[in-house]
């Protein structure tokens, strides 16, 4: 069958996630939500780090969802080493692990750190920056769900414009998260020069997985930011996860790319571009774009960030 | 040293926490019928043998196809293959050629010899087959298969039917159809060729079931004032005079009119043109999207230079010259009328394609066996006549004529011959739910063009070799999409956020509903629409 | 051997003899000397398999220690004042994930206003994040607490802070006395963690508790600074007998005996305390004065205390910090610890952001002192003004 | 005990004058303390820094308030850091000036020396404070010459601790034929 399905029963292009003996790093029992992409991304992520670094990894998680729903006692999913510290110190406590396994002699030993986008690109920036800045040999991934979901759904830094958070209701004057907020943190982390910098998506578990393996075998700081659709915090139906991310991808929404040294040096273009209204139309987030009182021009403003996107990341091929 | 109390926990506690318990709605594996299956007249297992030629096994994948239909060759060439009508591939970027993967893999068995697996089953009952065409010989072949003795009598020199007596040799060479009635001959069945039932009632003390295959191999008359210094015949007589007399092939002369619409009209006029032609017309009533015949064999008949006349029948026939009344349609009620309007065309001969009749004038005071008014054997959904014991089928009862209808009813009566003489009544098996594209992921699916062949060859009688290579059959396989059924893809497997999907190392799944919060993404992302949601 | 050394020099070379192998810092005054230190002795090979990291934040001084310290190894780090209090949330989870850190406190005021003296206003505000606390009253305390840390912290596992007063003690010249390595590689072996991030047998340390054992692990917790008296005045004794001098224990008394009045005190304070109250003695010609230093604070030996103070009459508690509206923290546990007893307890808050305490200030408050509660060398002339114009200012 | 405060400017290395004054007070065997009057100074604010020198343990830490010896590194900041306050009866000042300076110190040991010139003349850079403790040995006799030479080679090294020691060697020749 020529496919592109995760797994093929003629050994074609298979990811570790098809393995029958894959890892399952993160275990059944979790108390992720129905369809959760968190969880999802994160398994096939710690998965693919641990075939890449054949078992030897250990882990630092943030405070948020992931941590909440796979590590609370007396249940813990996690079948590799794992920490969780604080919120906003992963990144070095990640650091910390990094240098003390460096000082046993034993850098095979992967480190990870991870965490939500607001326990990344907001109150852990300033330690992930540090971790940039010292190169530290740690992958930091990034599970970008948009918001602060753990809490409730907030605005995070990582909220895209016109978005409906809790913070940022629409009203009669405002209308979702302000288009003229929010922050890249990839290319925040290129601009610190690091080695590696990926994004990914669970809507593209090849790619994700292949960006793992390649982060896990360079030293130094590397950056994985992986989009997480979140049934809960944006409102679709929790089947749609991965058909979310998918049109993410497809409209430009979220450009999949990678850099070294702060070079872009690879992006999956888009094959058939879809217009972002096809994307923004089956989350609830949106709603409000689409409704008695929406504005026209509002879908525009996406529309062009998506087309930014495809130019800045050569989507359409480099 | 002991570890912190609660704050350090050890691996994969959490498998005692049950999250099926979160779980409101349920996904199943299911078996949906693919829409190839489902439509095919022969009831073959379509996908089921793409899957074994994507992985080479075209042994095993001829053995798929004659568990249905034991003339994988002759179908290959002259099925009409709706199933690529609807096959859901259609919709994405070409329908998968079934047709030519089926008629690569026949011939393949042709060439190496493969023979059908012996039966093991044996019943000392008897049954009579009278007809050897596709219905007749299938049925011989699944009864044989059953265990039963089978004889078959045939009142035509050759075997075979309207396979050999309704189409043409340049669409079925010979050597092909008497490979694989050989095949049913070589499996035990008993034929006599040229024996024609008469008495069916001295032929009924001999068997326990007597299957009446006996088609429709009677032009059906017209009412035309004919008046001729032109050949008139009809297409039956012509393919009938070719198959018993093929070294004295007719001549008809430069310029030929058939009369028809369907297949048998097409047929007729290539043969027309193939037997030294040079001016060939097709005459029919309705509009050219109103034939009845195939729109390939219409796309051919019209390549090769074969005139069709739509709108026009035909009223005279006067010497050479062909009166033809234009007709008005109504296209839209389906109402033909006269317009008025005439034509006349200039023609050697004449041949009438207009349909076939069955002869059943020996059935005539057989009590409880009823002709219906059209002619036709009536039977029951049992395929039985009112006479206990006396079955029916093929184009001798009422239903769609072509090679793969009868080929399945031949196989139906078989299963309800076998089921009459053990004493049961016969029931269809239950059908799955069909696999419509909606149904389907068709994200994973790599866009990846159908290997298209012309079939159409010169103008002579031999036919065209198109077949696939061993690996275009495997490429063009792997196209099929296999609609309702686990491929074995993964999908559920890697994107169930909650591991609970167990995939064994022979690669079966399974659910794991301990785990499962039923989130349906295994559903959402399974391509082929093999998993339901149930409540 | 003896040296003449700056005080962070001498806890840099502490440090560097207890063979940590993780190290970072984050610069703040007065605490930067000790990191310079400990990073050059890093660089210049003195200090062999040791990683040294400049971090960005205290935040991630504190949490490289606790990553580091979780994978297993022995890590420090030092800080002073905002500093403590912007690792505050990380110090709390050091401890609350029984990691082994030493720290070093220099001892600084904390802002607003600015200012970048000693007091023990930071130290405060960490008595109850679940670390033992012990304050140097020396520079040879301070080297010597360094080196009985790692083993109290270790075998307790309970992260130390060992506090020593900025500028005052980090910044001064004075005679320590440093052990060779071989000496301290037999008094403090190897770290042997009871846990650590190991991919031969994965744990999950940092689990969410739920409410129906979140109790018990802070009663365990509890327990353990219990326990910990016991091994801090184990690791004293055992560090006196191996090194010849008196260094940590719970409290030290000077000249307690018979004396009416004992003055109590943390930190470098103490050594003001000592000359004033023997000038006292001498002058009076009988031990009327005596002098009891607080040298764990967390855990509180209470016990100890009572025991040290119940034939007193008056104490008097000299401390660096206090709770506004309210009075001595200190003080207040001192009392508490002497709850019963007819003794009557002074709190003399003393040195606030780095104010100068003098033998003579001291030796006025311990015979004369006004009142329950005094502030040393306040200057009411600049009080009344301004808290004058405070009431005028007032509206309600 | 004795007690000494330096005074001078940032830069003029007014705190190392004082440890290398307690390291030579260390190295004959006496307990020495040494810190400045601690602050955020940058080049060129008056800085203030103490030394106590003594047969027995110092425990005592507030500042010099009475010393037995002051050294003005910087004659420019006498007056406006009260630089003479509580100067014990017949105690020595020790200032870095070419000329004498008039003071009203009736009952006090004052001594110029011109210590930048010499560092000038022996070193090449205008840091007088190795010069002073030179002269200091000289005038009190509170240290050895011998003691200061080895704490200025303790905290410097190469050329400069050989310039240095010869520097304060010329300050301590020159101070002691002078008094």
């Amino acid at each position: 069958m020529s496919s592109l399905t995760m797994g093929n029963r003629f050994g074609q292009n298979t990811s570790v996630q098809s393995s029958s003996n894959r890892p399952n790093t993160l275990t059944s029992g979790h108390r992720a939500c129905q369809g959760c992409g968190e969880g999802l991304a994160a398994r096939c992520a710690i998965d693919a780090a641990f075939t890449a670094a054949k078992g030897k990894i250990a882990v630092v998680n943030a405070t948020g969802c992931l941590e909440v729903v796979s590590c609370s006692f007396p249940d813990n999913s996690w079948n590799v080493p794992w920490i969780h510290s604080l919120f906003g110190n992963t990144a070095a406590v990640a650091s910390g692990v990094a240098a003390a396994f460096k000082n046993k002699g034993q850098t095979d030993v992967r480190v990870i750190a991870q965490g939500g986008d607001g326990g990344t690109t907001d109150i852990g920036m300033g330690c992930l920056s540090g971790m940039f800045d010292r190169n530290d040999d740690v992958l930091y991934i990034c599970y970008d769900n948009q918001a602060y979901m753990n809490t409730g759904v907030q605005r995070s830094s990582a909220t895209p414009a016109l978005a409906r958070t809790a913070t940022t209701m629409p009203n009669s004057q405002y209308n979702g998260s302000d288009p003229e907020t929010g922050k890249n943190v990839p290319d925040i982390a290129m601009a610190h020069g690091i080695p590696y910098v990926a994004v990914a998506s669970v809507g593209n578990i090849h790619d994700l997985e292949r960006k793992v393996a390649k982060a896990i075998n360079i030293r130094g700081a590397k950056y994985i930011q992986i989009h997480c659709p979140c049934p809960l915090g944006w409102g679709f139906p929790t089947a749609e996860t991965i058909r979310i991310a998918r049109l993410a991808l497809k409209s430009g929404m979220y450009p999949l790319f990678e850099a070294e040294n702060g070079v872009l040096v690879g992006s999956t273009p888009i094959e058939d571009q879809i217009p972002v209204e096809e994307y923004l139309r089956v989350q609830k987030r949106f709603a409000h774009l689409f409704g008695k009182n929406a504005m026209p021009e509002d879908i525009g403003i996406l529309q062009k960030i998506a087309n930014r996107n495809i130019e800045k990341y050569r989507l359409g091929g480099m | 040293m002991s570890k912190p109390f609660a704050t350090v926990v050890e691996p994969k506690t959490s498998l005692n926490n049950k999250t099926g318990s979160w779980r409101t709605v349920r996904p199943e594996y299911v078996h949906r019928l693919p829409p190839c299956n489902v439509t095919c007249p022969a009831g073959e297992n379509i996908q089921q043998w793409l899957s074994l030629a994507q992985e080479g096994k075209f042994f095993e994948a001829w053995q798929e196809m004659v568990k249905n239909n034991p003339f994988p060759a002759t179908m290959g060439r002259v099925c009409y293959h709706t199933c690529e009508k609807v096959c859901n591939r259609g919709q994405y970027d070409g329908s998968v050629n079934i047709n030519l993967i089926e008629r690569s893999i026949g011939d393949m068995a042709i060439a190496k010899g493969w023979s059908f697996e012996k039966s093991n089953a044996h019943s000392d009952k008897k049954v009579l087959i009278v007809g050897s065409g596709p219905s007749g010989l299938t049925a011989a072949y699944f009864l044989k298969k059953f265990g039963y003795n089978v004889d078959l009598f045939e009142s035509h020199k050759y075997l075979g039917g309207m396979m050999r007596y309704g189409v043409p040799k340049y669409r079925l060479p010979r050597h092909v159809l008497d490979a694989e009635i050989k095949r049913i001959q070589d499996s035990g069945v008993n034929i006599i060729c040229n024996k024609k039932v008469e008495n069916l009632k001295d032929e009924l003390v001999n068997y326990d079931a007597v299957y009446l295959a006996i088609g429709a191999s009677v032009a059906s008359s017209v009412n035309i004032d004919v008046e001729s210094k032109a050949i008139v015949m009809s297409a039956i007589d012509l393919f009938q005079k070719m198959e018993d007399d093929s070294n004295d092939l007719p001549n008809l002369g430069k310029s030929v009119v058939v009369y028809g619409g369907g297949n048998t009209a097409i047929d007729a006029a290539r043969t027309a043109l193939r037997l030294g032609a040079e001016d060939v017309k097709i005459v029919y009533r309705r509009t050219i999207n109103n034939m009845p015949a195939h729109e390939t064999e219409i796309q051919d008949a019209l390549s090769e230079g074969i005139e069709i006349l739509c709108l026009r029948t035909i009223s005279s026939i006067n010497g050479k010259k062909v009166i033809l009344d234009k007709m008005d349609y109504d296209e839209e009620n389906g109402i033909l009328s006269r317009s008025g309007k005439n034509e006349m065309i200039v023609a050697d001969s004449v041949i009438f394609a207009i349909g076939q009749a069955v002869e059943c004038s020996f059935l005539q005071g057989i009590e409880g066996i009823s002709v219906s008014e059209k002619g036709l054997i009536d039977v029951d959904n049992c395929m039985m006549t009112g006479l206990k014991g006396v079955f029916a089928g093929g184009d001798a009862i009422l239903g769609k004529r072509t090679v793969t209808h009868a080929i399945g009813y031949g196989k139906k009566a078989a299963k309800c011959i076998d089921a009459f003489l053990q004493g049961r009544d016969y029931v269809p098996n239950s059908k799955n739910e069909v696999a419509n594209f909606k149904k389907l992921n068709t994200e994973y699916y790599k866009k990846d063009e159908r290997k298209e062949v012309s079939r159409l060859g010169n103008l002579d009688f031999e036919e065209k070799d198109v077949s696939y290579s061993n690996n275009e059959i495997i490429q063009e396989a792997m196209r099929c999409f296999s609609c309702g059924n686990c491929f074995h893809c993964d999908n559920c497997y890697s994107y169930c956020p909650d591991n609970a999907i167990i995939k064994h190392e022979d690669g079966t799944l399974e659910i794991n509903y301990d785990y499962c919060k039923g989130c349906g993404i295994c559903a959402s992302e399974c391509p082929c629409g093999a998993i339901k949601m149930t409540v | 051997m003896l040296y003449q050394l700056e005080g962070s020099q001498a806890v840099a070379r502490a440090i560097a003899l207890c063979r940590p192998e993780v190290v970072c810092a984050y610069p703040i005054t007065p605490q930067t000397h000790i990191v310079e230190g400990v990073g050059e002795l890093v660089r210049s090979g003195q200090l062999e398999n040791c990683q040294y990291l400049n971090v960005e934040s205290e935040m991630a001084a504190i949490s490289v220690a606790i990553g580091s310290e979780a994978a297993g190894v022995r890590s420090y780090t030092a800080t002073s004042s905002q500093g403590l209090l912007y690792m505050m949330e990380a110090v709390y989870n050091a401890s609350g994930l029984e990691l082994p850190i030493v720290m070093t406190l220099g001892n600084r005021a904390i802002g607003a206003p600015l200012n970048i003296w000693n007091d023990h206003t930071d130290a405060m505000s960490a008595r109850d994040a679940g670390w033992l606390m012990m304050f140097a009253e020396n520079n040879q305390e301070a080297a010597d607490l360094h080196i009985q840390a790692f083993k109290i912290a270790e075998t307790v596992k309970c992260p130390i802070m060992v506090c020593m007063d900025g500028f005052i003690l980090t910044h001064a010249y004075e005679k320590v006395d440093l052990p060779e390595q071989s000496e301290v590689d037999e008094f403090l072996p190897p770290y042997e963690p009871a846990f650590a991030l190991n991919p031969k047998n994965p744990c999950a340390i940092g689990a969410m508790v739920p409410t129906t054992e979140f109790m018990e692990v802070r009663y365990l917790a509890h327990l353990r600074q219990l326990e910990a008296k016991t091994v801090i005045e184990k690791v004293g004794r055992e560090f006196s007998a191996r090194f010849k001098r008196n260094s940590g224990g719970l409290i030290r008394t000077y000249h307690t005996e018979g004396a009416e009045t004992i003055i109590v005190a943390m930190g470098s304070v103490l050594g003001s305390i000592k000359d004033t109250v023997d000038d006292l003695n001498r002058a009076s010609g009988c031990n009327k004065y005596g002098v009891m230093s607080v040298v764990s604070y967390r855990p509180f030996p209470d016990e100890q205390i009572r025991e040290a103070l119940r034939n007193a009459k008056r104490v008097i508690v000299v401390e660096k910090a206090f709770a506004l509206g309210h009075g001595g923290i200190l003080s207040r546990e001192i009392e508490l610890a002497l709850k019963g007893l007819d003794i009557e307890i002074i709190t003399v808050i003393a040195g606030l952001g780095g104010r100068v305490i003098t033998k003579t200030m001291l030796s006025e408050v311990f015979q004369k002192p006004k009142d329950k509660l005094i502030f040393l060398g306040l200057r009411e002339d600049v009080i009344r003004q301004e808290y004058k114009t405070v009431l005028d200012e007032r509206r309600v | 005990m004795f007690q000494i405060r330096i005074h001078g400017r940032g830069g003029q290395g007014v705190v190392t004058a004082a440890e290398m004054l307690s390291i030579a007070a260390f190295l004959e065997g006496k307990d020495a303390q040494a810190f400045p009057s601690f602050g955020s100074e940058r080049m060129g604010a008056p800085v203030v820094a103490f030394c106590r020198i003594s047969e027995k343990e110092i425990r005592s830490r507030e500042p010099i308030l009475n010393p037995d010896a002051v050294i003005i590194q910087d004659k420019t900041v006498i007056e406006s850091a009260r630089a003479f306050d509580g100067i014990v009866d017949n105690g020595f000042v020790l200032i870095n000036s070419p000329e004498d300076i008039e003071t009203d110190l009736n009952n006090a040991r004052v001594k110029c020396i011109g210590a930048t010139e010499i560092a000038l003349e022996q070193v090449g850079r205008p840091i007088p404070n190795a010069v002073l403790l030179g002269s200091f040995a000289a005038l009190t006799g509170v240290i050895k010459i011998d003691s200061v030479i080895k704490a200025i080679n303790t905290k410097f090294s190469g050329k400069i601790a050989e310039k240095n020691v010869k520097a304060a060697q010329v300050a301590y020749e020159r101070t002691l034929g002078e008094v």
